[in-house]
């Protein structure tokens, strides 16, 4: 018995030393990167800095703005110092209700040598939260002057239950066809399709005269292989991303849009 | 491709364990004890997921949460616990037949009896241990169905079809076990031999398929960016499946072996004849011989397993060697390090007990001494830990001469010494009561010590040439290192063997003179590769950090931390010595069948006075 | 103060023509020099040897215009060209505490082909004066009490404190005013900080250099007689200050059960142990810093149970009371400055972290971040207040109206500062015994027109507080021993016990 | 190296030799020696932390050796025996047992009297890159992302040319304050740094890296870093916010140039 208890207590030394051995390395806790939760109490700095995040990831603002470089051919403006100018650019409109204005439904003012067409970043497919507007506010409002507004700031297009929009939904089995398509993702967005408008993209409703079925087809699957001159890089693929569209999209579903954009041919 | 929503909760079970650190399982005693876990897993399942309701469109059902809580110790350790002992069972009796397997073909070839015996008694080891594998498995099982619905329902919807092949393989494992163990003597030893090599190829095929699962966590592949299945065979050949397939059947091997080598030095200690301490030495002789040649490869086998995650993701490999883990390689260098030493310990301890092996003693400190520097370059932390004045005094964390030993030509260098060393310190045990007669003998010497040095040196040299080249080419300079190794050990064993065909034997061994300090080395060699395999498996764990499967199914639990080294290294030597608590109960329960049959008091004592 | 050119016009009478033993190396050497020039030189001194490279405006002292043929660093008489070992030793020790490094790593050949490329940006080398002697550069005495205290007459009948300063920091009358032969401001060498003289800091390097001038600077050659005399200078500059910089890695405060009193200035905190921190440029964010104005800091702390008290001093040429500063005042980018109708005050700013310090990191080190925050104590010298800045980076820095305690004093050409808190304040770190407490320095030179995020910085270093009482070791000591003792007694015991028979 | 302690070291070890001392006192011999060398043998000095685990290695080792030889097994063990029980050595004995405690009291003492050691930061040197960033408002995948310019070096060798000369005038405009002339990390202001600049010179430093990885470094600098690297302490600039995307690539290029070193490249996937 006493040969048990020998290699009992030996068998403990062992692994007592490799417990110490683990003690003697640095220690370190690796977190997971914070997701931004939206806690009541956050101050507008912080959220200033969530919202610089939402801006660049999940809003896809920077695909079209810039911030503090104006003159690069980008079609909208450029946001470097915007808390500042906000306050002033509508009169009676608090430099807030502007750029909430701006976010919710931003083709109602329009600042002067801009086409509209930026997209209610509310809705499909930006799909931002009322919470996550609140930071993106908070992060412009940062941009030359001191953010203000808290998760508490009220907004007169919030909507009632303070909850997001819900995601654009595919009906099961039923395949859509092209318009269908067409529309349940959005590209009205950004591409007119019954006149020649400019928009974010380019309007298609040429695009069958314009382009191969094959052209649109890597169009759509891969919309910076070739850019149309003149509008923003990585945008479509971004906003399709965020829209679920190369998730669920079908075959089949494809096909039809495919189809009907090659069947508009300016006339 | 759809999932099959007529999954059958025997198949999750599986699943599960192969979710484990382990993998690769076998469960041999199906009969008695396993197939009434099994029993009960399948009625278990069903009623902690009633009605089955597990097509995926309802995954996301809030009758299901996506986590339950384990009290006092948290869902995360309980079931790292649990899974690590399940895989350390599941190693043992994997690796177990396959070296039985060897020493037994030993035994047919050598017509020597020994080796038959002894085959045996390793594989007695098994008929009581898996039923612990068993039980831990079902037991593992339960807990993660329990603890972590949401995301058994995805890799269930993932895998559904790797599961019927693996329940065929399951049974004909059962099937060619019993066959191996009770009908050990009972065929032609060629019919048995067969029986014993279908036996390793099922049990090897197992742990493909369960690598397969808990690769995937790690590597995921053959995926659409949801999450969607695209490719079965994508899934499960993902990047490191195979790495990972070879690594643990060299681990296992390596493993088993020193576990059995344990056995063997406790029987050893508790030998009272001369006749038993022979045999007990020479067992664990040979199980620590079956360990340490199956660890001198593995260090190649965990180089191309890291290779294959570089490949898969730089995110994934630089967590793994230079960010949050890097100090982790650091305590696994001094684990592996310990082992290199303690194998060599065991050989000269064991070179005493041969007659004629005193010449080669004056060697022994060279043999350390390479040992020791190769272990002090392996263990040499590339990131110091020094205080202000030292770092100011070195200009910065990063040492002149240390900062050279603390990358990877430094380190494939030191390896690739330390497996020279050890495998002269074999070659010497192996002369050791031996003279060679051939009448080249002198001429062959030459030959295999200019093999010797001229390999040494060519790696050496190109350790240190890596460090004028660029990173690239330094990377591919650790295959060359690798291929020359080899090459030496071959050709000298080669050579070796034609040496000493019909040596003149100088002396015997002594077979059960060995010092108990030997038997101890043996312990500690086992201890060391168990402790090892466990780091191991927190780091293949830790590396997805709060994934769990990496990059698609995200850990939002309150464990979704990676915790630190020391918290890992505390519940590896509690795992470990968990482990040792039931192996000694299987040491307990295989030694059983030698004890004398029971007999009333009284005759016990008649005995006692006739014998007195 | 003569220049090269009058000089030239003189020898030109007298100067032997043409000289022949002047080594101008060979073609192959020249161009060997050029190609490893453009490779290591150009960018600063210029393509053509003007010393004026693409990183010129950046630094100051400028870059040296070769074509000018003015050397400041050399062996031989003021105003003529140095011999072809100064330029090496130029080349191969650097310039502390300028853009100029040691190139310890090029060798011979390589020194020497540069050697001969530099000498072609400029005519003078294969003119009629290329030919000079190195004059005799004794071996230095040893130092003498004595000769120090004859060094500081000879410091006083030279007029030395005109630019260097009474006690030697580089804060003569006339220092704010020295240019250089080309009109860019200069400054008179700080003689307490021995380790960042350009010319090298031993008493060789300070002899030669009051000996033959820094050409083109304003830095005369010294005629002193006797030579003892010219010893004395150089022993009693080299008594000024320590041999190397010592830099610390933390200040450690020591107890007191005195009143910490910031008006009872620098004396109450002789007490205390210096720390000297290196201080540099604010190089991370927009209105970088090139030259900041001041390189190092000295720090004392004193506590008691309910105070601390902060003494900051560092030299200064000058005493800026006037203008205004703020951390977060707007600074241009360089060197587009060029607006110098707003006067800049001196300042000086303690940063610690904002709260308990709990969040697993320290603030960034620039004022902070936005997720943690630091508390500044920031005290502009031309008022006799500190004021409390919360600092959530450079661009959010709010006064909180609350000030601390402080004195300010500037004398013989350095500053005091010292400022005094609670050692617990509400949202404020607070000072516990045996503790390190992270805090980081920044000082404004305002005569360099620092302000806002143009400043001179330490690193996060740390500030320690010595404990009013240290435990004894003579507890553990006594006990540890005994275990040895024991344990020691207990083995001899056991193996006397066991193998009793083996003494025969 | 110091080389008048390694001497010292191996003239003892040559008197040992010559004593024909046993082999217990050659392991204690060796120990203090090694002990020694290492402690004062190599300049700079090596961390105290690296300092004890080798010595642990080398005590490990030492054991092994003194205990592997059933000989020297014995002699040592006689050795300490009759060095116990022999009544010749009493008076030794006493010594040792005195003095043992009180050198053990005396490391105590040093211990506790010691100044006080500030916070020492474990920093990750080449911490894990995130997979995309945004440089100025385009995103950058730093995993399949590369540089743009680097195919210039074969395809238009001008090109190229033109870019590195302009990374060069990027470097020595804004880098070269810290990392210094010639990339060693040692420029004007390093000695007021900490952590102290990257030494580009380093084989460990920009050789082992990809390019992208060292776009990520330039364009987010220490504030970019994750937290076990320590961001609050990097005095490395955001350059995205002084020098745009093509500087930024020039200056990557021009580091590997100037030191003679290759970006590592992707392996090959298989």
């Amino acid at each position: 018995m006493t040969n048990v208890l020998k290699i009992f207590v030996f068998v403990i030394c062992v692994l007592a030393f490799y417990a110490y051995v683990g003690q003697m390395v640095p220690q370190k806790i690796t977190y997971p990167p914070t997701s931004t939760d939206f806690v009541g109490d956050m101050t507008p700095l912080e959220l200033a800095a969530a919202g610089e995040e939402i801006m660049s990831g999940k809003g896809t603002c920077l695909t079209c703005h810039t911030i503090g470089s104006p003159g690069d051919g980008l079609r909208f403006p450029d946001l470097g110092g915007i808390g500042g100018r906000a306050g002033a650019q509508i009169a009676g409109m608090s430099a807030v209700d502007y750029l909430a204005e701006s976010l919710y439904d931003p083709n109602a003012f329009v600042v002067e040598g801009f086409l509209p067409g930026m997209p209610a970043v509310s809705n499909p497919p930006i799909n931002l939260s009322d919470n996550e507007i609140l930071a993106v506010i908070a992060h412009l409002q940062s941009l030359g002057s001191q953010p203000t507004v808290t998760l508490d700031t009220e907004l007169q297009w919030q909507s009632e239950e303070g909850s997001a929009p819900s995601a654009p939904t595919v009906a099961p089995g039923e395949p859509l066809d092209g318009p269908g398509v067409f529309t349940n993702y959005a590209c009205s967005t950004c591409h007119a399709i019954d006149d020649a408008t400019r928009l974010v993209g380019p309007s298609l409703y040429d695009a069958g005269s314009r382009l191969s079925k094959a052209e649109i087809y890597e169009a759509v699957m891969d919309p910076d292989a070739t850019i149309a001159e003149g509008y923003p890089g990585a945008a479509m693929a971004a906003m399709l991303n965020a829209s679920g569209f190369y998730q669920n999209v079908s075959t089949e579903e494809l096909k039809s849009l495919v189809d009907y954009l090659a069947s508009k041919t300016g006339q | 491709m759809k999932t099959n929503s007529t999954y059958s909760p025997a198949r999750l079970l599986r699943l599960q364990r192969s979710l484990s650190p382990g993998g690769g399982l076998n469960l041999r005693r199906v009969i008695p004890f396993g197939a009434l876990f099994l029993i009960l897993c399948l009625v278990g399942a069903y009623f902690v997921f009633p009605a089955g309701a597990i097509p995926v469109q309802e995954a996301q059902d809030a009758a299901n949460p996506d986590y339950r809580e384990f009290p006092v110790i948290g869902s995360r350790t309980i079931v790292w616990v649990v899974a690590q002992l399940h895989l350390m069972f599941a190693a043992f009796v994997l690796a177990v037949p396959m070296f039985a397997l060897i020493i037994e073909i030993i035994g047919y070839v050598t017509k020597d009896e020994r080796y038959d015996h002894l085959a045996y008694e390793f594989v007695k080891l098994l008929s009581v241990s898996f039923s612990f594998t068993a039980a831990l498995g079902a037991m593992l099982t339960f807990l993660l169905l329990i603890l972590y619905p949401s995301l058994m329902q995805y890799m269930v919807k993932i895998f559904s079809w790797t599961f019927l092949p693996y329940v065929a393989l399951f049974f004909l494992e059962a099937i060619f076990l019993y066959s191996y163990y009770y009908g050990w003597g009972k065929f032609s030893p060629k019919v048995h031999i067969g029986l014993g090599v279908m036996l390793n190829i099922v049990g090897t095929a197992i742990m493909f398929i369960a690598d397969a699962w808990l690769t995937f966590m790690n590597t995921p592949n053959g995926i659409t960016e949801t999450g969607e299945l695209v490719s079965l065979w994508g899934a499960v050949n993902n990047f490191i499946w195979m790495p990972i397939n070879i690594h643990r059947i060299i681990a296992n091997v390596a493993f088993g072996g020193s576990i059995a080598a344990a056995y063997g030095a406790y029987k050893y200690l508790g030998a009272k004849t001369a006749e038993d301490k022979a045999h007990y030495d020479w067992m664990g002789y040979v199980g620590n011989f079956v360990a340490i040649s199956a660890f001198l490869p593995l260090p190649f086998a965990g180089y191309y397993l890291g290779k294959e995650i570089y490949a898969y993701s730089q995110s994934l490999g630089i967590t793994l060697m230079g960010g949050t883990f890097s100090w982790l390689f650091i305590v696994q260098a001094i684990l592996i390090g310990n082992l290199f030493l303690a194998a060599n310990y065991y050989l000269w301890v064991s070179m005493e007990r041969i007659d004629g092996a005193e010449r080669f003693r004056k060697y022994i400190k060279y043999l350390l001494g390479a040992i020791t520097i190769s272990f002090i370059v392996w263990a040499t932390p590339h990131s110091l830990v020094a205080s202000v004045e030292e770092a100011r005094a070195m200009g910065g964390s990063h040492h002149p001469i240390l900062g050279v030993l603390g990358v990877m030509s430094a380190k494939n260098t030191a390896v690739n010494v330390l497996i020279l060393t050890t495998y002269i310190s074999f070659l010497l045990y192996r002369r050791g009561n031996k003279e060679a007669t051939v009448p080249w003998a002198k001429m062959g010497m030459n030959i295999q010590l200019g093999i010797f040095v001229l390999v040494t040196l060519f790696v050496i040299f190109l350790g240190i040439y890596g460090y004028f080249v660029e990173a690239s080419v330094r990377i591919g300079l650790s295959v060359p290192q690798v291929l020359s190794v080899l090459f030496a050990m071959i050709s000298i064993t080669f050579i070796d063997v034609l040496l000493f065909k019909n040596a003149k034997k100088t002396g015997e061994i002594r077979w059960g003179e060995i010092g108990n300090r030997a038997q101890y080395a043996l312990f500690f060699i086992a201890i060391t590769f168990a402790w090892t395999m466990g780091l191991m498996g927190y780091v293949r764990a830790g590396m997805r950090q709060h994934w769990h499967v990496y990059g698609v199914i995200e850990d939002t639990s309150v464990d979704a931390f990676t915790p630190t080294i020391g918290y890992a290294a505390i519940v590896v030597s509690i795992t470990v010595f968990i482990f040792f608590v039931f192996i000694a109960t299987v040491f307990w329960l295989t030694g059983l069948t030698n004890k004398e049959p029971w007999k009333p008091k009284e005759e016990r004592n008649k005995s006692v006075e006739a014998a007195g | 103060m003569k220049t090269l050119a009058t000089l030239l016009t003189l020898l030109y009478f007298v100067a032997p023509s043409a000289a022949q033993n002047v080594d101008l190396g060979t073609d192959a050497q020249r161009e060997a020099g050029r190609l490893m020039y453009n490779a290591k030189c150009s960018h600063c001194h210029g393509a053509r040897g003007a010393g004026d490279g693409a990183a010129t405006a950046f630094l100051r002292p400028a870059p040296r215009d070769f074509t000018t043929g003015t050397f400041k660093f050399r062996t031989t008489e003021n105003g003529e060209l140095p011999t072809d070992e100064d330029i090496r030793r130029s080349i191969r020790q650097g310039m502390p505490y300028t853009g100029m490094p040691p190139w310890p790593q090029l060798s011979e050949q390589e020194v020497d082909n540069l050697m001969y490329y530099i000498k072609t940006f400029s005519d003078f080398f294969s003119g009629p004066f290329a030919e000079v002697t190195a004059l005799d550069m004794p071996s230095p005495p040893s130092i003498t009490d004595e000769s120090i205290v004859r060094g500081r007459e000879v410091f006083l009948e030279n007029s030395c404190i005109d630019c260097h300063g009474n006690l030697g920091r580089g804060d003569g009358p006339s220092g704010p005013t020295l240019t250089d032969q080309w009109d860019i401001p200069i400054r008179a060498a700080d003689l307490t900080k021995r380790w960042t003289f350009r010319g090298g800091s031993t008493r060789s390097d300070i002899y030669r250099t009051f000996t033959t001038g820094l050409d083109g600077s304003p830095m005369p050659a010294f005629d002193i007689q006797p030579i003892e005399d010219q010893w004395a200078l150089v022993n009693y500059v080299h008594s000024l200050s320590r041999d190397e910089a010592d830099y610390s890695t933390y200040a450690t405060s020591v107890f007191t059960t005195a009143a910490i009193d910031p008006s009872a200035g620098a004396d109450a905190f002789s007490a205390a142990p210096e720390a000297f921190f290196a201080m540099v440029g604010q190089v991370i964010e927009p209105g970088r810093s090139f030259f900041p104005g001041v390189n190092g800091l000295a720090v004392r702390a004193m506590h008691n149970a309910d105070h601390i008290g902060i003494m900051l001093q560092w030299n200064d040429m000058s005493a800026d009371t006037d203008g205004i500063n703020g951390p977060g005042l707007e600074v241009p980018i360089w060197p587009n400055d060029t607006d110098t109708t707003q006067a800049f005050s001196d300042a000086v700013a303690i940063q610690f972290p904002s709260g308990d310090g709990s969040g697993g990191g320290l603030p960034y080190l620039l004022f902070g971040d936005v997720s943690n925050s630091v508390d500044l104590w920031f005290a502009d010298l031309s008022t006799p207040r500190a004021d409390h800045y919360v600092g959530n980076g450079s661009g959010n820095l709010t006064a909180s109206g609350m000030d601390y305690e402080t004195s300010a004093s500037y004398e013989d050409g350095q500053w005091t500062v010292i400022i005094k808190r609670d050692r617990t304040l509400d949202g404020q770190i607070t000072f516990e015994d045996a503790a390190f407490a992270p805090v980081l320095f920044s000082v404004w030179d305002g005569f360099s027109r620092e302000r806002g995020n143009r400043r001179g910085l330490t690193s996060w270093t740390y500030l320690y507080l010595e404990p009013a009482e240290t435990e004894s070791p003579l507890g553990p000591m006594a006990m540890y021993g005994l275990i040895t003792l024991l344990l020691g007694l207990g083995a001899t015991t056991l193996i006397r016990r066991k193998y009793s028979n083996v003494s025969a | 190296m110091n080389l008048l302690v390694i001497l010292a070291i191996i003239a003892a070890w040559i008197g040992l030799r010559f004593l024909k001392a046993n082999s217990l006192a050659w392991a204690a011999g060796i120990w203090v020696g090694l002990y020694v060398g290492l402690s004062y043998g190599i300049n700079p000095p090596l961390p105290s932390s690296i300092l004890s685990m080798f010595m642990a290695i080398i005590t490990l080792a030492l054991v092994t050796y003194l205990t592997a030889g059933n000989d020297r097994m014995k002699e040592m063990a006689d050795t300490i025996v009759t060095f116990v029980v022999d009544k010749r050595y009493t008076g030794a004995l006493i010594g040792v047992l005195i003095a043992l405690p009180l050198l053990v009291s005396f490391k105590v003492y040093l211990n506790m009297t010691q100044a006080p050691e500030p916070p020492i930061s474990g920093r990750t040197i080449h911490p894990v890159p995130p997979n995309t960033i945004t440089v100025n408002g385009s995103p950058f995948n730093i995993v399949e992302g590369h540089n743009p310019y680097r195919e210039l070096e074969s395809s238009d060798p001008d090109a190229f040319a033109l870019h590195l000369e302009n990374g060069r005038r990027v470097y020595y405009q804004n880098c070269v304050f810290c990392h210094g002339d010639n990339m060693e990390g040692d420029g004007q202001f390093a000695h007021g740094l900490d952590p102290i600049p990257a030494n580009f010179q380093d084989a460990t430093t920009i050789a082992m890296l990809q390019e992208s990885y060292l776009y990520w470094r330039v364009a987010k600098g220490g504030p970019g870093l994750p937290s076990e690297s320590t961001p609050w302490l990097s005095a490395m600039p955001a350059w995205e916010n002084f020098l745009t995307e093509e500087e930024m690539w020039d200056v990557i290029m021009f580091l590997y140039d100037y030191t003679g070193q290759r970006p590592r490249v992707s392996e090959e996937v298989h």
